[in-house]
């Protein structure tokens, strides 16, 4: 019989674990999906069929030297990294992958799998999100170059922008689900409607889903909104001046925040680890295999979409997205009046 | 219906007003003239209305609108027409009309925008004499008391440009305000003691008291409107203003100051008959001014050489007899008197002013004579206006100065009679002399006369008819004048047998008619008079029942024949008065010039007193004027105005200037200092609570 | 549980705070900033009466305070920037003239 | 309990100092992030005042937009160290400046002052009184019911004050409009 805080400590440091594994074939599958979509091979020499090469990128990366500017703020400079990478890891915290177990009895009462159960989740998703805002423009203001200052102009500007719609959608899925515990919400999507169509609120809200997936992308800094580091105009933009170790948090904190991203959009449209066949202690396997998908589907965008210009972004955020957000907002809080859900 | 009569002369003022400028000389003439005419019309019907009614129940009422209403003061704008009344508007809008006729000719020579104004004038004159005389209660009265006051104003100076012109327009004004002044008290005084200012309820509240054995409060409230009657109509102390008002055209001199306006206290006197009854001593008063004033300025009128001038101290001498009548409580012999003038005083100012009018502007009577051949119809219309104002007999001046003069013998009042008596004397000669040295006798240096003309005014035609003048052939008035003129003289004529005196086989209709104006309305006068002889047998108390009642007394003492010879002697006497007058006159004026001119160096002294009418307008100059002036400047400007009106004004500009630089300190746009005031604030405030 | 005491003097204390910043701080950001910071000192001392009266209304009184400052956040940077604008300095003593 | 004592005083210990250090940095920056962090010590606080829906408003609104908004002026403007124009800073201001610095203390003086003279009674009797049941506190149903009946309009006017902000600051921070 295992106790129940070395269980809790367990899951902390699995999902840690998983986290990292998750960043590492996130690198591998981009690489060789982008490989693919562009007619090469890709990484094929570290390993079988390169499947190492990410493994090689951390131990290159961090055998690198430490630069720091000229004139940067030594403090933040440093700061920075670290509060984008802690922000991303936190933010996976609230985020249940799967049903509650017991290990097969190995515990003497079940736990969810997950690290937190706040019965605010979504909010304190939506806070560290907001948070990890921070993170890039410390970077690029406290390296004192250009490029990192309009990098992280542009990223704190864009990420503002989207939160509002993010935020939007998030709210609607609450009303629906009728909850904010993100556990709660999973639960309400058990079943099926008519027999045959799995209880998604993706078929509710499919506006809705559209519009998370959208603000998601521009979250997570990706191509086709990918600004804060747009190589073609600014260098590198916020991570210019960094290097080595600080760099590749920067690096992992993109990776876990896209995955973060696709199992919250799992949890909170596709039904989580709710799925048919399986059994409950395999729904992980069907939470990862949407995630998967989700995750597929941003490599895809990011290497068939070209960028948009800056601009273009801002209204389209502004003038498309929050007018959307707010109307599937009010429809569906009049839906559920109607309906009484 | 009423209100139509003062309406339309106010009509045709606004038309000349506005768009007088654009009208032409006739036109504005014809708009004013045709105002007048309707007037005069809707004023006969009225009166015929009124006639239908039985006599004890003549009053026709237009109540247009309450005016005032605030607590227990109720003022409707509300007109009346009664006897009095009626007698009043067919001679302000029939003589007006006249007048307004004769103006068309006389100030031809205006330019069409003055002549708009002039007539703007005049309809605008006769519109508030209407409602003087029109309105039911003392404030309405007061409306038009003030208007008839300002268009003398205005009229008297309508040569404004002539500094003289000006200067009478602002004495006549400043007089008149004194007189309104008195007025007002007396208003007031009615108000606060009877609590009405409808002449009827004054009346009626008045005609329950006893009338006052001594000076009271009746006696205080007439002799304060006796006042402003004095001021309105040219008794002493305050008749000075009505000579110099010559100054103003003509015809106005005869619509204002002769027919209408100036009469306007007698009419007020007589409106408020029962009040007067009731306070003796004023009545008394009023006599004794009435009978001084005759004197004074008949005597005046003796030697005045502007020939205005000396029908302007007729004028004033004629009021004063209207004033005795009143005096001695004969208010229908005052109205007789104030009816009949009308006419022959109008008829004689016209035709001065077609004489001035044909010499070009000359008024001295030394520069004229001989004018009977070239102006026949002036002269003839003239005389006959003369021989009426002198009192000959068997035309309209002799039956009511005769009247008049009967009343105060009758009353008591010898010596008023006396004087009364000489002062009608007196103006038999002066018109005469007036007569005589214009219309007979030689032209005295015909030549003289149009430099002295063209010299003294600078009014419109003067100058372009002077050359024409000459010392050759004058032309006779115009048609527009002549017809005014004919019209008047007839009505100067027959105008007295309205009231021919039961003595000479007439049965006095005008008094009978006039009879329920000066009873207490509703109270029948014979009970008035009862009473009032139950009171005691003195004979003003016995008036003072109500002049109809006395007059009906005297009637009945007639009719007992005890004075009936009385009368008859006292009428023989008067009209001898007459003759003598004219006879004096013609040998001092016609015979004997170089013996006048003795008399007058003998008893120079006399001759300039007269001649500087008793020096009266240098007294008021010194004893009153001097000092305002004095005072206006040394203190009221110097000290009130320029030390402690502006000290104020500029005090309280320089304080907050001076202030605003302190407080201005306080304003640093310094957001740190502002932050500092709040907290001092908070901690302040949390301090207290904390200490508490 | 900690008592009320506690919570009032720790928000007393950041409210001195902020003042103090208000005025001693020679730019307006950190002024602003210490209003922010006054503001949240109120914050703290409603949300511990509401829970020592054990009611919600001093979280929605705090959710209010908090719209407050935003609009007042946004309010006072476009004033800074407009300032600066025209002074190049954010030095809030040499914004002193009444009139432009 | 010692554990929430102990919580108390870590965090409130966190913000005072870091509110300190707001007031007391020369770089606009790291006030920024200062306050930052005292906002978080803050939110920490809120929970243990059993308000975590307080706690999550204030990380998301002050930490999540406020702050970055003054984060971007302050990047904008590249708000220089103030000791840069202390030169430019006019002869006068510092009579405010020690004035005011002083009636700060004076008014936390006061203030603790008075807690601490009415702290003997109140403070117990509102312990007594208080029925703490946290869920109670910390569900978000509760609190919303109140926002949209007891303070309806206030919510109403709020939301009319962030319109009229928005515009304003809009015209105020536009180069032409």
């Amino acid at each position: 019989m295992i106790p129940l805080y070395i269980a809790q400590l367990g899951i902390i440091l699995a999902v840690f674990g998983l986290l990292l594994v998750a960043a590492a074939i996130m690198v591998y599958s981009e690489r060789k999906v982008a490989a693919i979509i562009q007619q090469r091979y890709g990484p094929y020499l570290v390993g079988p069929r390169g499947m190492l090469q990410p493994i090689a990128d951390v131990i290159k990366l961090i055998f690198k030297e430490t630069l720091r500017p000229k004139g940067a703020d030594r403090v933040l400079f440093m700061l920075a990294p670290l509060i984008s990478a802690t922000a991303a890891f936190t933010a996976f915290a609230v985020v249940p992958f799967g049903a509650e177990t017991d290990l097969f009895g190995l515990l003497e009462q079940p736990i969810s799998l997950q690290v937190a159960d706040v019965n605010v989740a979504v909010l304190v998703l939506f806070a560290i999100t907001s948070v990890s805002v921070y993170g890039i423009v410390l970077a690029g203001w406290s390296s004192n170059s250009k490029y990192s200052l309009l990098g992280a102009l542009r990223s704190a500007s864009q990420m503002i922008s989207y939160e509002l719609s993010y935020g939007l959608t998030l709210a609607s899925v609450l009303i629906v689900a009728n909850s904010l515990s993100l556990t709660k919400i999973v639960n309400a999507q058990q079943g099926t409607w008519f027999g045959w169509m799995p209880a998604w609120f993706v078929f509710v809200q499919p506006l809705g889903f559209v519009i998370f997936m959208i603000a998601g992308v521009a979250e997570t800094n990706r191509a086709p909104f990918d600004f804060p580091e747009a190589e073609q105009e600014l260098v590198a933009g916020y991570h210019t001046e960094y290097s080595s170790t600080p760099f590749m948090m920067f690096f992992l904190a993109e990776y876990i925040n896209m995955v973060t991203t696709a199992a919250v959009a799992t949890d909170l449209f596709l039904g989580g680890w709710h799925g048919p066949w399986l059994p409950e202690y395999l729904g992980w396997i069907w939470f990862v295999a949407k995630m998967g998908a989700i995750l597929f589907f941003y490599i895809w965008m990011r290497w068939t979409l070209p960028r948009l210009r800056y601009d273009q972004l801002m209204a389209f955020g502004w003038k498309v997205m929050l007018p959307l957000a707010a109307l599937n907002l009010l429809v569906t809080a009049a839906g559920v009046i109607y309906f009484g859900y | 219906m009423l209100r139509f009569i003062p309406l339309l002369p106010f009509v045709g003022f606004l038309i000349n007003w506005s768009l007088g400028r654009r009208l032409s000389r006739a036109a504005a003439g014809r708009v004013a003239c045709l105002a007048m005419a309707g007037a005069f019309a809707v004023s006969a019907w009225s009166v015929w209305q009124l006639l239908q009614l039985p006599p004890e129940a003549r009053g026709i009422r237009d109540l247009v609108m309450p005016w005032v209403e605030s607590g227990a003061l109720s003022i409707p704008l509300e007109f009346r027409l009664d006897p009095l009344g009626a007698v009043m508007i067919l001679v302000v809008s029939g003589i007006g009309f006249l007048i307004h006729v004769y103006s068309t000719a006389y100030m031809h020579d205006e330019r069409p925008s003055e002549f708009a104004r002039y007539f703007s004038y005049l309809n605008l004159f006769a519109a508030f004499m209407l409602v003087l005389v029109l309105g039911a209660n003392f404030p309405v009265m007061f409306v038009g008391w003030e208007g008839v006051g300002l268009c003398s104003y205005l009229l008297i100076g309508f040569w404004f440009t002539k500094k003289s012109a000006s200067d009478a327009g602002k004495k006549a004004f400043i007089v008149n305000r004194i007189g309104d002044f008195g007025f007002l008290l007396g208003m007031f005084f009615v108000w606060s003691q009877f609590g009405t200012f409808d002449f009827q309820g004054v009346a009626r509240a008045a005609g329950q008291l006893p009338p006052e054995a001594a000076f009271g409060v009746l006696s205080l409230a007439t002799l304060l409107l006796f006042v402003g009657a004095t001021g309105k109509s040219a008794q002493i102390p305050l008749y000075v203003w009505l000579p110099d008002a010559m100054e103003g055209p003509t015809p106005v001199s005869a619509l204002i100051h002769a027919a209408t306006m100036v009469t306007a206290g007698v009419y007020m006197i007589g409106r408020n008959a029962v009040l007067f009854g009731h306070a003796p001593e004023t009545l008394g008063i009023v006599a004794g001014i009435g009978v001084a004033t005759a004197l004074m300025a008949g005597t005046i009128g003796l030697v005045q050489n502007d020939i205005k001038r000396v029908l302007a101290y007729s004028t004033v001498s004629q009021l004063g007899l209207m004033f005795v009548a009143m005096g001695v409580g004969a208010f229908a012999a005052g109205i007789f008197h104030l009816y009949t003038h009308a006419f022959f005083k109008a008829l004689l100012f016209l035709g001065s002013g077609a004489v001035i009018h044909a010499l070009h502007g000359e008024q001295d009577i030394r520069k004229m004579g001989g004018l009977r051949k070239e102006l026949p119809i002036t002269y003839w219309t003239f005389l006959i206006g003369s021989l009426a104002i002198a009192g000959v007999p068997l035309l309209s001046g002799f039956f009511s100065k005769d009247e008049i003069l009967w009343k105060a013998f009758s009353g008591g009042h010898t010596t008023v009679w006396a004087v009364s008596a000489v002062a009608s004397l007196l103006t038999a000669i002066y018109m005469f002399r007036l007569v005589f040295l214009t219309f007979h006798g030689s032209r005295a240096n015909a030549d003289a006369n149009h430099d002295h003309a063209v010299a003294p005014d600078d009014h419109g035609a003067k100058a372009g008819h002077g050359a024409a003048g000459g010392g050759g052939h004058l032309h006779d008035a115009p048609p527009a004048m002549a017809t005014a003129l004919i019209l008047l003289a007839i009505g100067s004529v027959l105008a007295g047998y309205v009231g021919v005196p039961a003595v000479i086989g007439g049965s006095n209709r005008i008094e009978q008619f006039l009879e329920p104006s000066f009873a207490v309305p509703g109270v029948e006068a014979a009970a008035g008079h009862a009473e009032a002889v139950a009171h005691d047998g003195e004979a003003v108390a016995a008036h003072a029942a109500g002049g109809e009642a006395a007059q009906v007394h005297g009637d009945e003492g007639a009719a007992a024949g005890a004075d009936h010879g009385m009368e008859l002697k006292l009428m023989a006497f008067s009209s001898g008065l007459a003759v003598a007058g004219i006879a004096i006159a013609a040998l001092f004026f016609l015979a004997w010039r170089r013996v006048t001119d003795r008399i007058a160096s003998a008893f120079s002294l006399v001759h300039r007193l007269l001649l500087n009418k008793y020096y009266v307008d240098e007294i008021y100059g010194f004893v009153i004027v001097r000092p305002i002036h004095w005072i206006s400047e040394r203190v009221l400007w110097k000290v009130v105005d320029a030390g402690l009106i502006d000290g104020t004004v500029n005090g309280a500009g320089a304080s907050i200037a001076g202030w605003s630089d302190v407080l201005r300190r306080l304003q640093t746009g310094s957001v740190r200092a502002y932050a500092l005031s709040i907290f001092v604030g908070v901690v302040v405030i949390l301090g207290y609570y904390v200490w508490r | 549980m900690v008592p009320l005491g506690h919570y009032l003097i720790l928000s007393a204390i950041l409210f001195a705070t902020g003042t103090l910043g208000v005025f001693l701080r020679r730019n307006v950001i950190t002024m602003l900033l210490s209003i922010e910071v006054m503001l949240n000192a109120v914050n703290l001392a409603f949300i511990a009466f509401g829970r020592t009266i054990g009611s919600a209304d001093g979280q929605v009184i705090m959710f209010f305070v908090v719209t407050v400052a935003a609009a007042e956040a946004a309010v006072g940077l476009a004033l800074v920037i407009a300032l600066f604008r025209h002074r190049e300095t954010l030095n809030p003593d040499t914004f002193t003239s009444l009139k432009w | 309990m010692a554990t929430d004592l102990l919580l108390f005083y870590l965090f409130g210990g966190v913000a005072v100092l870091a509110s300190l250090l707001v007031v007391l940095r020369r770089n606009p920056m790291h006030s920024v992030l200062l306050l930052i962090v005292s906002f978080a010590a803050l939110a920490a606080l809120y929970i243990t005042l059993g308000s975590p829906f307080a706690a999550v408003i204030q990380i998301i609104i002050y930490a999540g937009a406020i702050m970055v908004l003054f984060l971007f002026v302050v990047m904008l403007l590249n708000a220089h160290k103030e000791d840069e124009d202390l030169a430019a800073a006019p002869k006068g201001a510092a009579g405010p400046l020690r004035a005011g610095a002083l009636l700060g203390v004076v008014l936390a003086v006061e203030l603790v002052w008075a807690l601490v003279k009415a702290g003997g009674t109140r403070d117990g009797a509102l312990a007594a009184g208080a029925s703490p049941d946290v869920t109670a506190l910390g569900d978000v149903r509760e609190l919303g019911r109140l926002l949209f009946t007891d303070y309806a309009f206030a919510f109403e006017v709020t939301s009319i004050l962030i319109i009229v902000a928005m515009v304003g600051a809009v015209v105020l921070a536009k180069r032409e409009i």
